[in-house]
């Protein structure tokens, strides 16, 4: 098991130029099902096996693709989210970034109306190690096993993910959320799965400077969490004054810093590392591994 | 993007919210005969985008014409919080009966943008939600609906008693949105909206930041831009695809990937070295993208050396590796650099670099902690 | 029982201006629980013994309003119908003519996802004789009884009462729908209540040219209705040329003229009445009285 | 409200929607400059509020100087279902490939804005709807989120195969709903949309029909009203709160709600009379009102009696009465009337009626069987 996505997720890739094409090769390569592409106007055309279809609608007809991920640029992205919504995906993953808040936040507003998960947008995807890919991230680092890890960021996933590898901790799945302001699902959401997931042993959290999230999960992470729990905050050596006006700090309340979320972390029982090498430690101690 | 006072004022003025009249001077002379013109008293205004200008003196009532004078020479020459005053605003001076607040933005958490208020408006408004939280309201918008008419009366009042002062409210925090919407800001904020002693409200100050995002759609904005150097820096380096914001250490930082680069600086702390900067070459990055990364940082004379952070993932390790090689060469007096490379291509990357002489380590901490040593050699050597 | 409204309807008045005012006491005379106003800007005041508030949610939360009606004009009228629709209204009856209909469509989307209903706009409004009146209807017309009436006209409404009453047939509720193209409930909705209520025996369809709201009542009534029903639609004289270009032929197919809606009816067994006075008659012969 | 083709063409270019570039002219040699400006060949066609003004001649190609003045003055002296044709719109030529249907209506039963589309498009497409349905498509539109592009998209893939039409014509598709909504539209339709053999896509024929409840706020459009003088009837009805429809028969109708009106012609028309209008005179009517209406009717030489048939709701039986026996006082001579008058202050409303000699029945069809007794008495009086 896994979260997300697996072995029999059906992926569509919505969006076939440079980025889409490559990463639809790559994922492929890695052993995911790709069972069609979307690309208006290079519909019934092939690519590296799969049907190519003029729009989303078809292509899930066609052949039952379930989960979807956008490489179309930031101007048409939001349109294209919920042209797979509407297209019956259950799961979409918006590696776009640069997509107007404004947006986003219309997106989704319709979206939490309808039966359909996001993953990002501005985001890497994510991964369950030797079943399925679906997103940018590099295959070879990842490693099978129980670990989950959900992050907020890209690359830094990334260095995390080897982490755990070299010291022998495979994931179950290893999820890029994406750092939007206005996105799809957050670090709860994702908690609640792994909690739920028999194949998880332990989980990593990694967060960063800005809104409240990290003290969400802490929150969630002390209330309904039985499984271990480790995290990673970063910027605390952002500059300040980065955020906007009075209304930021308003409605941020006191959350926001990374010694807020550090603290909201440890009160909820989560060890935070310092630096990353020390998270599978970190994990080892609190699963008595 | 951060607007100044008098450029938000003429957005809100499009959408019919309620703003004096003032005008904007760059020189004392312009200043003295935009008072005239509006009538004295006034009020002369430094246009800078940090907040605090009040407290730093850089606000001041004046009655008369030598008073005007005096007042926009001193401020024409002040530098607040860093930024220096190019331009002053000069409004017509109001009667203020009371002073509230109300902004817009997106509540992070709900996803969705947020109608923010409170009677008790004015500088300290952060104040007033660290201490007496219960003195702001809050209203959530529904993105798909836009701010109704009854839920801003609902919310106007809280603020008012009179029928008149509710409906204006209610009217100002609908155009407000309208504003926050139609320009796709991030942030739209009225503080003090005041309460005049004629019973009508003004918007006496002005906010808005625009969301970087959204400006595509917006090319007439673009001539809104009044960059400050420090910005001017950053813009430069975003036209480039990369991220960039100065600090005041000497290890210069080169990374893909927001989240990275902070750890990445994070982690410099940690071992005891100091950040020159945040700079983020982003996702698929060409060989000159790299270059120009380089040549920014090394714009900065703070920084002894360069703490090169890449794991690839949509960025391409050979990329990197070619930008840095171009580089290198077409730069008189390199400094001293660390590389780190790991991920997608990450061998043609270190064949590429070691090729040219640049070794390569895969570990960010053995890389950070010898790009610190490098930066303490250079500075004692700079010293000598 | 009756249908919609009744004796412990606790009724609210949205907008006391002239019109408000006058049937706000003409309803409260008439013996409606009338509980409440709404009036921004005359909240604390007191009106013919009931209070009145700024906003409806403060007056839903003081007086437990169920049901409110409305008096605002045209411009603020789709906004009211919200408001009452977001304090909690369970029934909303707008009196209000001129409503543009893209205020009306978008009024009409957002309120389907919500649990409350609404009557109108541009109608008399709905009335249960001898126990609640929520609009603009003499009352003194109506007689407690069996026969359920819903209309999509204001005054025929009450020619036909009027009717129903000196045959000594009494009404158990009678609904003056609205006219507009883009509105609340519809003839279906009201069919499948007076279908379910024990008191109605009978019930009278009045239509009119427009829409084919007539062709899908006459549907359900064939399909899923034990009760008689006859039928009355006026409009046979309009002249044509009075629909909208091409666009309003090719989607309304052949419905909409009153042939159409006629023949629509009596293929449904329904006995269309010539004229209003033969009514009585048609509902006397269905009902074997 | 409809529009004439060049008002609707107007609308559709400020929103991008692709237009011929045409001129208006409402004289023979303004025509023909016109045409001169453009180049011939051009097509010369009749701006009426009707449809098939193409079968009746209205539409000329011309491909000379002579042929156009021709044109023009034919046309500018044309009647065309009763409406006299006072301009033309003078449009280039097209070199058309073949038609097609775009547009947009309210679907009252779906409640909801609907897009229709057809790759048979042209004059006959009321009878493709009936004849071959399929061959429409329908598609719903959601007034919360407006015709997004992967649904207009959607709808273009119907239409078209290439990818580069298919895309303009989803943004004809978006442009065409904004245009709609934007202008609160009960109606906006292209048809037909021509391929042109060069590949692109114009819309040839343009159609708008405003929502009349929506003027209010579009204060602009009210200068493109451009009314008929049956129109200028109906509006001038309108202006005093009326609902005014003429027709061809002798039994003038005034009557308070449209449906008891249309009641009240279907029962003239069922007892064997003639109804010469429709007039709602609506909800609250003050004397005033009634004194407007009975003017209007008397305006119509057609009309032989009249019939009042009012039943009081939030219409108050007084009010008409007042305002019957002040029209009827400034009157001259007023024509036979049957006034009907029952509900709300029915009492008083008799009491003043009858105080002035005018008897008033409560029974509708008793009421209208005796105004046509009136007008077929009136009708023989007036032959001799």
């Amino acid at each position: 098991m896994s979260i997300l996505i697996d072995d029999r997720t059906r992926l569509l890739v919505q969006g076939l130029g440079r980025d889409g094409a490559f990463h639809a090769k790559l994922m492929k390569e890695y052993g995911t099902r790709v069972v069609a592409g979307v690309h208006p106007g290079r519909g019934g055309s092939m690519y590296e096996g799969f049907p190519v279809f003029d729009t989303a609608a078809e292509a899930v007809e066609k052949t039952g693709a379930d989960c979807s991920v956008l490489f179309v640029p930031a101007s048409a992205a939001g349109d294209a989210i919920l042209e797979a919504a509407h297209a019956g995906i259950e799961l979409v993953v918006a590696i776009t970034e640069g997509i107007p808040v404004s947006e986003m936040s219309r997106v989704v507003a319709e979206i939490e109306t309808m039966d359909v998960r996001l993953v990002g947008p501005n985001c890497p995807g994510l991964i369950s190690p030797g079943k399925a890919k679906v997103g940018i991230m590099p295959g070879d680092i990842f490693d099978r096993g129980g670990v989950g890890v959900v992050s907020r960021s890209g690359t830094l996933t990334y260095e995390v993910v080897r982490s755990l590898s070299k010291a022998g901790m495979g994931q179950s799945t290893a999820v890029g959320m994406g750092g939007d302001p206005v996105g799809g699902m957050k670090f709860v959401d994702y908690l609640e799965l792994f909690e739920e997931d028999p194949d998880t042993e332990a989980v990593v959290l990694v967060g960063e400077i800005g809104g409240s999230d990290e003290e969400d999960a802490s929150r969630f992470v002390a209330e309904s969490m039985s499984k271990p729990v480790a995290g990673f905050i970063v910027g605390r050596t952002a500059p300040p004054g980065k955020r906007m006006g009075h209304a930021g700090a308003i409605i941020s309340g006191g959350s926001g810093t990374a010694e807020a979320k550090v603290a909201a972390l440890e009160a909820a029982g989560i060890p935070v590392a310092d630096v990353i090498d020390e998270l599978p430690d970190l994990l080892r101690k609190r699963t008595g591994g | 993007m951060k607007l100044e006072e008098f450029q938000a004022k003429a957005l809100f003025r499009q959408y019919g919210l309620p703003v004096p009249e003032g005008l904007v001077a760059t020189r004392v002379e312009e200043a003295v005969s935009a008072a005239e013109r509006l009538g004295l008293p006034v009020v002369v205004k430094a246009q800078v985008k940090a907040g605090g200008r009040g407290k730093a003196g850089g606000v001041k009532l004046v009655r008369t014409v030598e008073e005007c004078r005096e007042a926009a020479s001193g401020i024409l020459g002040m530098t607040i919080k860093g930024y220096p005053v190019e331009r002053v605003l000069v409004d017509p001076a109001q009667s203020i009966g009371s002073e509230f607040y109300v902004g817009i933005t997106t509540d992070r958490r709900k996803r969705r943008p947020v109608l923010m208020t409170s009677a008790s408006g004015g500088v300290d408004i952060e104040e007033v939600a660290r201490s007496t939280p219960e003195r702001i309201f809050f209203h959530t918008i529904d993105p798909r609906y836009g701010l109704r008419s009854f839920e801003a009366r609902g919310m106007a009042f809280r603020l008012f008693d009179s029928k008149e002062q509710v409906l204006a409210c209610a009217r100002i925090m609908v155009d407000l949105w309208r504003c926050f919407d139609g320009c796709d800001a991030s942030l739209a904020e009225i503080n003090p909206l005041a309460l005049l002693t004629d019973g009508s409200l003004v918007a006496l100050d002005a906010k808005i930041v625009l969301d970087d995002n959204a400006l595509y759609r917006h090319p007439d904005f673009e001539e809104l831009r009044l960059p400050t150097d420090e910005e001017r820096k950053e813009q430069e380096a975003k036209r480039m695809g990369l991220s960039y914001v100065r600090l005041d250490g000497s290890v210069g930082c080169m990374v893909n990937g927001a989240g990275l680069a902070m750890a990445t600086m994070d982690l410099i702390k940690h071992l005891g070295g100091t950040p020159a900067n945040f700079l983020d070459i982003g996702g698929s990055s060409s060989p000159e993208k790299v270059v120009g990364a380089m040549k920014l940082l090394m714009r900065d004379s703070n920084v002894r050396s360069v703490f090169v952070n890449v794991f690839g993932g949509i960025t391409r390790c050979d990329d990197v590796a070619r930008g840095l090689v171009e580089a290198l060469g077409s730069m008189g007096d390199p400094p001293p650099m660390v590389v780190r490379l790991t991920g997608t291509n990450e061998r043609e990357g270190v064949r590429i670099l070691s090729e040219t002489g640049i070794s390569a380590t895969s570990d960010m901490t053995e890389g950070a902690r010898r790009a610190i040593g490098l930066a303490e050699a250079g500075a004692s050597g700079g010293a000598s």
